[in-house]
């Protein structure tokens, strides 16, 4: 993990929002990798990772050996490590893939319902985080040397979330690679594309998570609380790296203003979008940038390719 | 020292603004002049080498023995200011004057003057202090109690060199750690009940040559001091007497009676047991009950049984909550299917103890914070839950264990309970010691007297109850005026008062350690025991040197008593913090030297002075305040004389200055060893000179009392209580003599302290005694 | 011990019978008067400029509420009267290497750039313009560039800070000085020192509150540690003693004391750091004696007031205004106005608080010093934790005294110093048969 | 041999806690607790929660099954793993909440439970087609509460179906699915018989 060999070659795992409501981080992660200098091959036949209600909906076990098949696919592509964006995606497979290698147990119990399907896992790959992998494979100094477009100007509140930094980011398996509670990376990001990184002090609070789809008006008063923040700190837009999280502080606004009278229009990208306009590539085919729901002058000019 | 002839040199400093703030030509004027010092000497830097070497050539000279250095304060430089063979008399000029005073002015010469003419008054006064040891120094240890604790003692003592009497009540050795099936973690990582080594140490400690071990054996009369303890020994009928050097208290614990404890169960069934009786039934295989020998599949432990409770013991045992985690972890090990639960108030595993705990958890004992109401007959077993928020009953477990507290073996519950003299009581036995202090048996016959403590005893509060006695008698009957017993403190623990010196010991030479001084487990007890035979060596060899112990280390002078003028008044006897003073069988006083601290509290109480150090004493002070010049009213000048504890308030005057607090110029200030060393003719002489008011600045006194010496404080405020009807009968204001409590920490507090009491004096009014 | 005699009879080097103290703190200062007082040479090496460690920084003692310094002032004396014991400070121990009896210590000493000629007349103080952070109160406060530590250092004589040297402010000191006590040229020097036994009193520090991120501590000025505190209440701190609102200088009456932060948490000290409890109790008492109208919540797992310290822990909580909730708080949140408000479950009522305070003080365990200071140097066996714990059999010339070797309060910090000097005198003694002082 | 889920029982019967030793995950931990509420304390929102994740550990101790596995604290946990993180005993708090989530579904305690319906349309898709399709899964979820409730559901979300639609961020047409989804189907199938069959135990009870 700390060799920073830049042409290893790593398996990404795009996970089931990619191809619904979080193409655009699919996208733009597609588009940005190459241009630090990764390389990237997608997971063969992927499956879902059992996001988070699997273990209630089919029990832990399948839900353990949906990550088992990913992974077992993912051995015969000769790589060592796994790559994904999304925080769900990474929280299963990353979780499983530890428990696995540390319980020869459960990794049998694995092998015996992969054999159904003539597959195997040897627990022999490392699955990470694109963000991780950025931090300590790619470097921060390594995003500003691919800048060729810097945001100037552009106010950006770093909203990391849950999931893409807890329970693993401080941990030896995760690349210790920030802290549970007041991670830094995201703001690194935006700095490094040039724009300036406004104070939040949320961006570890929770949007809800799958409660927001189930039963929001439980969790709306957390997702305001988001956007209230960003809005006095200034922001422009607000950047995630989660798929849930930017679905969910997104799509709500309208309801959030309805129910408690304010008027939200805070555009929510994923730092790879900003990233990947920053590298000057398109805005709408790399950054994709032209899928944000909530609209802004300051994001509309972004779309447009200078 | 008789023909010893003092010849003073005065050195005065101008460096550090004293030059600024004051005429240097006109104290040299008083010295040599007015005071006629023969050698009076000046320099800019006086700490420089070339200042030092202006002293040290006239006390190599000879024309020196007695230097008197008129700087810096007496805590400064003190390594560039001693000397061999001659100690310095110090005069203020910088602390307490250069920077507390504006430069320049009439005022501030005034003081240094005073200063300096004091200085000069006392070191005429002062003879070199020496010691003359006579006789037969003892090196040998006793230790009283071999349990970890006394045997640890004894063996670290021998280890270093010294020879040990380490006697023992019981017939054999080893105290309650023989019973314990394992013992505590106090070694990484922490985790495991260790095995028992109390045979390793027994064995260790026979094997040592320089021990000699008495079972059986009842000490019955302590006399003397540091190298010169005589104590009689009872080893069965055969009564002896041995000769010891120092004493190292080690009587432990005993476990608080569960028989007080029937609403927890105890008594009302075999399966209710004390944690102490749960160590025997603990072996390798399961734990059975007693009552029918099936295994107890199911234990619970009630912690704080009896402690934390005004009703038994109101303090917390501190080891209780590891032993318990000890035995359920061996219970759950021997069997992994047992249902182990502790049932605490508050969980109490300080330090690395708290990887024990985890480890209990770990194995899978379940811990609930609750409060016991009541254990029926049937074992069954009601609390308050504190967390589920519910009373909740646990059905009948098979056996319920109580953790039980320590009472401190400070007193011995298998003797009669001594005559403690009623002085005692008061000073140096706590009335509200929850030993329970028993009421007299009237009929002494009556075996009562003898039976358990606890059964015919009962908390007295406040000790207002009639005629108190401690359960038992005194562990080593001190033949002191103080009475038989050390002192018992808090709790009824014989701890210090001090939480810097926790070997300060109010009978010097006498040190208690392990469980009789303080809650503790044997790994804390076997350090404190080490810490205790240190104690107990160097008041060995402080004793042969005629040396001081803490706090004044390694002083060589004593209080000499001039008996031809003592009225037998008894006041010295009674009142030395130390025990130090014993009466011939004329009730005349005689200091048992090596028992003595040097604090002059006999030298305050003596009404006709005739107690006084060859460096300290009632003449040399009143001397010192007979040197100062105390204008006349018509100069708009009041004086005043403070008296300053030499080990805070000095300090805290000294810092003020430091920080350039000004205050009053009117101030005169004498240190003083202890405010207990303040003779009431000090007071009558500086008001017959004519001085205005009178502070006494010093440590706290009471229950949270800051004196070194314990007492001082608390004596010089009760004798000045006594002053004020003296003062009324001569016409003067009770105000005029005050007593301030100043700490260490109180330099900010110097200037309102000092220029307030001014003012009050000013608007009394002069003292009408002035010029007569 | 007796394979250690076996291997001191058979030591044929030429014995030191020197006992080296390796920290100037309550522990360290013990074991040297200790062991000085039983008659031997001692050298005493203190990595600061004044002796007193921790406990001279600490405003007041649990449970009597007494001042350190006055049980210092005594100790202080007697070093004075001491000709056996010698004292060097600013000195720290670069290596060490030998057996008991015999062991070459190389020291290195930081320049003081103040000389023995110094008398703490202070007219350095006065002539440098230049302020530096005030390391005694913590950084909460700014003294000259030429200090003495505080009112009552020992030894009494000045420093100056390493950032004036080579400025115009350090020619200014140094012409100011009427003794040539300024040497600006002092550079660090290292020497040997060959002594028979060591006493490692390297004590403790706060563990790093910036790494319990949840409690925000570098996120407000109003979110304080338990050192801080006890200079915010000493008479010679940053206030004066008023206990203020380091934000808006506002008298702190709501305060809340969190226990554990650190301690008792496998995610930083596992271990319990033992005098928090009781210190915290002793905080809740410095508020209450400033402002009668107060309110103080006490946030806790377990109160860990053993022995007689129940009877204090009885005393603080009859107070009405003092609260104590069984909660170890979630994390702590900033108001706009940056209030620090505490976020948790109290676990008695189950509510679920957000509360305001003016001041919060994080009661942060101890770490062992030894964990990062002459973490090279051999000093025997440590623990997972870093403190030093001698396992039977070791070398005997090694011991440990007070916090260096677990976390404890004052009293029993002076028992374990006391019994480490007897250690060290043991040790010494069986590589010299004869030099005992028996 | 693992321990039946015993069916009622008196307080600090450790049966319970044992069978969520064995048969929850993480639930091996929950000795480790101090009961010191710094994960109901984390929680984001705790103050919907009847217990918490805390005092769920006190009662799972005290044996207090029903009360445990009908708590809405199961239902109310927004995996944001705060709790676990800060847990100063290293427990794993958020993988014990939903692993007793899904032994209350399994057992038939949250069959009315929004989230065990969201679950079961959501394992739908995941055997249907191996992947998750946000449109389907959101939609049977919503029907489940039948077709009136499930239609007025569905129009509350409109916009935001819309929107997505527009932006094309909801995917039309036929699902996406794994090639294989034969293979996977067998290998969920074989993975659900091996739990059953070690939780035999808990079957009997």
């Amino acid at each position: 993990m700390n060799s920073k060999d830049a042409r290893k070659k790593y398996v990404y795992y795009p996970g089931c929002s990619s191809q619904g409501s979080s193409k655009h981080l699919d996208e733009s992660l597609r588009a940005i990798i190459p241009e630090l200098g990764l390389e990237m091959e997608e997971l063969d036949d992927w499956n879902c990772c059992g996001a988070s209600v699997g273990n209630i909906g089919g029990g832990p076990l399948p839900t353990t050996a949906l990550t088992g098949r990913n992974l077992a696919k993912a051995e015969t592509q000769h790589a060592t490590d796994v790559i994904t964006g999304c925080a769900a995606c990474y929280l299963n497979t990353h979780g499983a893939n530890e428990r696995i290698k540390a319980d020869v147990a459960l990794q049998n119990k694995v092998n015996e319902s992969l054999a159904v399907a003539d597959l195997s896992y040897e627990a022999s790959l490392q699955v990470r985080h694109a963000c991780e992998v950025i931090v300590n494979e790619v470097g921060i100094d390594k995003i500003k040397e691919r800048v060729t477009q810097p945001l100037d100007g552009l106010k950006v509140a770093g909203y990391v979330g849950c999931q893409t930094v807890r329970p693993f980011a401080n941990t030896e398996s995760g690349g210790n690679y920030d802290t549970f509670d007041d991670p830094e990376f995201l703001d690194q990001f935006a700095e490094a594309c040039g724009a300036e990184a406004v104070d939040f002090n949320v961006k570890t609070s929770c949007c809800g998570g799958s409660i927001s789809v189930i039963s929001p008006e439980k969790t709306l008063h957390l997702i305001k609380e988001i956007l209230q923040a960003a809005e006095d700190a200034g922001a422009d837009v607000i950047s995630t790296p989660c798929p849930l999280c930017q679905t969910n502080v997104e799509m709500y606004q309208a309801e959030i203003n309805k129910k408690f009278g304010t008027d939200f229009n805070l555009p929510v990208v994923f730092y790879s979008q900003l990233m990947a306009k920053a590298f000057g590539l398109d805005g709408r085919k790399d950054a994709g940038l032209h899928r944000n729901t909530v609209r802004s002058e300051k994001l509309d000019i972004l779309v447009q390719n200078a | 020292m008789s023909d010893y002839i003092t010849r003073t040199g005065v050195y005065l400093c101008q460096g550090c603004g004293i030059g600024d703030a004051v005429s240097v030509d006109a104290l040299e004027q008083i010295a040599s002049t007015e005071l006629k010092v023969p050698i009076c000497r000046r320099h800019d830097f006086l700490c420089s080498n070339e200042g030092r070497a202006l002293i040290d050539a006239d006390l190599v000279g000879g024309d020196v023995n007695q230097p008197i250095v008129a700087a810096c304060s007496p805590r400064a430089m003190t390594d560039r200011f001693t000397f061999d063979g001659a100690t310095a008399v110090r005069a203020n000029l910088r602390e307490q004057v250069a920077w507390s005073q504006p430069a320049g002015e009439e005022d501030t010469q005034m003081l240094a003057d005073d200063n300096l003419r004091m200085a000069i008054a006392q070191a005429t006064e002062t003879l070199p202090a020496s010691a003359e040891p006579e006789g037969e120094y003892s090196r040998t240890l006793l230790v009283l109690g071999a349990g970890t604790t006394g045997l640890t003692a004894a063996l670290e003592a021998a280890r270093t060199g010294y020879e040990v009497l380490l006697v023992e009540q019981q017939d054999h050795v080893g105290g309650w750690a023989n019973k314990w099936s394992k013992t505590m973690p106090h070694l990484p990582p922490y985790r495991d009940p260790q095995a028992n080594s109390t045979d390793e140490l027994i064995a260790a400690t026979e094997a040592e040559p320089a021990i000699t071990i008495l079972t059986g054996a009842l000490v019955t009369k302590t006399e003397g001091g540091p190298g010169k303890f005589t104590v009689t020994i009872e080893l069965g009928d055969e009564s002896r007497t041995e000769h010891v050097g120092a004493i190292v208290v080690a009587t432990g614990w005993r476990p608080y009676d569960a028989g007080k404890l029937s609403h927890l169960g105890y008594g009302q069934s075999t399966d209710v047991v004390t944690g102490v009786e749960l160590e025997e039934m603990l072996g390798e295989g399961p734990l059975q009950r007693k009552s029918d020998d099936k295994p107890a599949k199911t234990v619970v432990f009630v912690q704080c049984a009896g402690s934390l409770d005004p009703d038994h013991l109101p303090y917390c045992s501190s080891v209780c909550c590891g032993v318990s985690i000890k035995q359920a972890l061996q219970i759950i090990r021997a069997d992994p299917g047992a249902n182990v639960y502790i049932l605490f108030q508050e969980l109490r595993t300080p330090g690395t103890a708290e990887e024990f705990y985890r480890q209990a958890q770990e194995a899978g004992i379940v811990f609930i914070k609750g409060k016991v109401r009541s254990v029926s007959a049937d074992l069954g077993l009601v609390y308050d839950d504190m967390l589920l928020g519910e009373e909740v009953s646990l059905q009948n477990p098979d056996l319920v264990v109580l953790a039980t507290g320590m009472v401190p073996n400070s007193t011995n519950p298998h003797i009669d309970p001594a005559e403690t003299g009623a002085d005692q009581l008061v000073s140096d036995v706590n009335p509200n010691a929850p030993l329970p202090l028993a009421i007299r048996v009237i009929d002494n016959n009556d075996d009562k007297s003898k039976s358990e403590p606890g059964e015919n005893t009962e908390a007295v509060n406040g000790g207002a109850a009639a005629e108190p006695v401690l359960p038992g008698g005194a562990l080593l009957n001190l033949q002191y005026v103080q009475g038989p017993h050390i002192p018992i403190l808090t709790d009824g623990f014989s701890d210090s008062h001090y939480l810097c010196f926790p070997y300060e010991t109010r009978r010097t030479g006498i040190y208690t350690c392990g469980p009789v001084r303080r809650p503790m487990n044997m790994a804390e007890a076997a350090e404190d025991a080490a810490g205790a035979a240190l104690k107990a060596i160097q008041a060995i060899e402080g004793a042969a040197r005629g040396a001081a112990m803490h706090p004044r280390v390694g002083d060589l002078s004593f209080p000499k008593f001039g008996l031809d003028i003592c009225t037998k008044c008894r006041r010295c006897t009674i009142e030395c913090p130390f025990g130090a003073i014993e009466e011939d069988e004329r009730q005349f006083p005689i200091l048992i030297e090596s028992r003595c601290r040097r604090c002059g509290t006999c030298m305050g109480a003596c009404p006709v002075r005739t107690i006084s150090f060859d460096n300290y004493s009632p003449h040399m002070v009143s001397e010192m305040i007979a040197a100062i010049e105390v204008p006349d009213e018509f100069s708009e000048k009041p004086r005043i004389l403070i008296f300053a504890c030499e080990n805070d308030a000095y300090p805290a005057l000294d810092m003020a200055g430091l920080n350039r607090y000004q205050y009053s110029a009117f101030v005169r200030i004498i240190p003083v060893r202890c405010l207990g060393s303040i003779n009431l003719l000090w007071i009558s002489t500086a008001l017959e000179k004519g001085f205005d008011g009178i502070m006494l600045m010093g440590c706290k006194s009471g229950d949270d009392y800051q004196c070194h010496y314990i007492k001082g404080s608390g004596l010089a405020k009760e004798r000045l209580s006594k002053v004020g009807e003296t003062l009324k009968s001569l016409m003067l204001e009770e105000e005029r003599v005050t007593l301030e409590e100043v700490s260490i920490a109180d330099s900010g507090r110097i200037p309102e302290v000092i220029n307030g009491f001014v003012e009050t004096i000013e608007a009394i009014g002069f003292n009408p005694f002035k010029g007569f | 011990m007796s394979l250690s005699k076996r291997r001191g009879r058979l030591n044929q080097g030429p014995a030191s019978q020197t006992i080296l103290v390796v920290g100037g703190g309550i522990a360290g200062i013990t074991a040297a008067v200790e062991a000085a007082e039983t008659g031997y040479a001692v050298i005493l090496l203190e990595k600061s400029p004044a002796l007193g460690g921790r406990v001279a920084s600490l405003n007041r003692y649990f449970p009597k509420l007494c001042h350190p310094s006055c049980g210092l002032e005594i100790n202080y004396q007697r070093i004075r009267n001491n000709p056996s014991i010698k004292v060097i400070t600013m000195a720290r121990v670069e290596s060490l290497n030998g057996q008991v009896g015999d062991y070459q210590v190389s020291v290195k000493t930081r320049p003081r750039f103040v000389n023995e000629k110094c008398t703490a007349c202070g007219d350095c103080a006065k002539a440098s313009k230049v302020k530096v952070s005030n390391p005694f109160n913590h950084g909460m406060d700014s003294v000259s560039a030429a200090y003495l530590p505080h009112e009552h250092a020992y030894p009494q004589r000045y420093v100056i800070a390493p950032e004036v040297i080579g400025s115009p402010d350090a020619e200014k000191i140094r012409d100011a000085c009427g003794y040539g006590a300024v040497d600006l040229e002092e550079t660090e020097t290292v020497f040997d020192l060959k002594v028979g036994a060591v006493i490692w009193a390297t004590g403790w520090k706060p563990y790093d509150a910036t790494r319990i991120t949840p409690y925000s501590y570098d996120a407000s000025p109003d979110i304080i540690n338990n050192l801080e505190m006890e200079r915010l209440a000493a008479h010679d701190g940053p206030t004066g003693g008023k206990i203020l609102r380091p934000s808006n200088g506002k008298p702190a009456k709501r305060v809340a004391l969190i226990q554990c932060a650190g301690s008792r948490d496998t995610n930083h000290l596992p271990y319990c750091s033992r005098i928090c409890c009781l210190a915290s109790m002793k905080h809740a008492v410095y508020v209450r004696e400033q402002y009668p109208d107060a309110a103080i919540d006490i946030y806790y797992i377990d109160i860990r007031a053993h022995d007689k310290l129940e009877a204090f822990y009885q005393r603080v909580s009859a107070d009405p205004q003092i609260n104590f909730v069984k909660s170890k708080p979630g994390h702590i949140e900033l108001e706009d106005d940056g209030t620090p408000v505490i976020c948790g479950e109290d676990t008695l009522s189950r509510e679920i608080y957000a509360r305001p305070y003016d001041l919060v003080v994080l009661a942060l365990g101890m770490e062992p010093t030894a964990l990062s200071d002459t973490t090279s140097v051999q000093m025997g066996n440590r623990d997972d934790y870093g403190f030093i714990v001698p396992l039977p059999g070791d070398e005997p010339g090694m011991s440990a005294a007070g916090v260096s070797g677990g976390p404890l309060d004052v009293s029993m910090s002076v028992q374990s110093a006391t019994a480490a000097a007897l250690r060290a005198i043991q040790a010494i003694r069986t590589v010299s048969p004869g030099a005992s002082t028996g | 041999m693992a321990t039946p889920l015993p069916d009622s029982s008196q307080k600090y019967d450790l049966g319970f806690a044992r069978w969520v030793y064995e048969n929850v995950k993480g639930g091996d931990q929950l000795s480790m607790c101090m009961q010191c509420g710094a994960c109901s304390g984390s929680c984001p929102i705790g103050t919907d929660m009847d217990h918490g994740p805390r005092k769920l550990i006190m009662m799972i101790r005290a044996g207090m099954k029903d009360t445990v596995l009908r708590s809405n604290t199961l239902w109310n946990c927004t995996s944001c793993y705060r709790c676990t993180v800060r847990c100063p005993r290293g427990i794993p708090v958020t993988s014990i909440v939903q692993g007793l989530a899904a032994k209350a579904v399994s057992l038939g305690y949250a069959d009315e439970v929004v989230t065990s319906r969201f679950a079961r349309s959501f394992w739908w898709s995941v055997t249907h087609f191996g992947r998750t399709d946000e449109r389907l899964v959101t939609a049977k979820f919503y029907f489940s509460f039948g077709l009136a409730e499930g239609i007025k559901r569905g129009l509350g979300n409109l916009k935001i179906a819309l929107d997505l639609i527009l932006k094309g961020r909801m995917h039309l047409g036929l699902p996406h699915k794994v090639s294989d989804t034969g293979g996977l189907q067998a290998i969920l199938e074989k993975a659900a018989e091996i739990e059953a069959r070690d939780q035999l135990g808990e079957d009997k009870s």
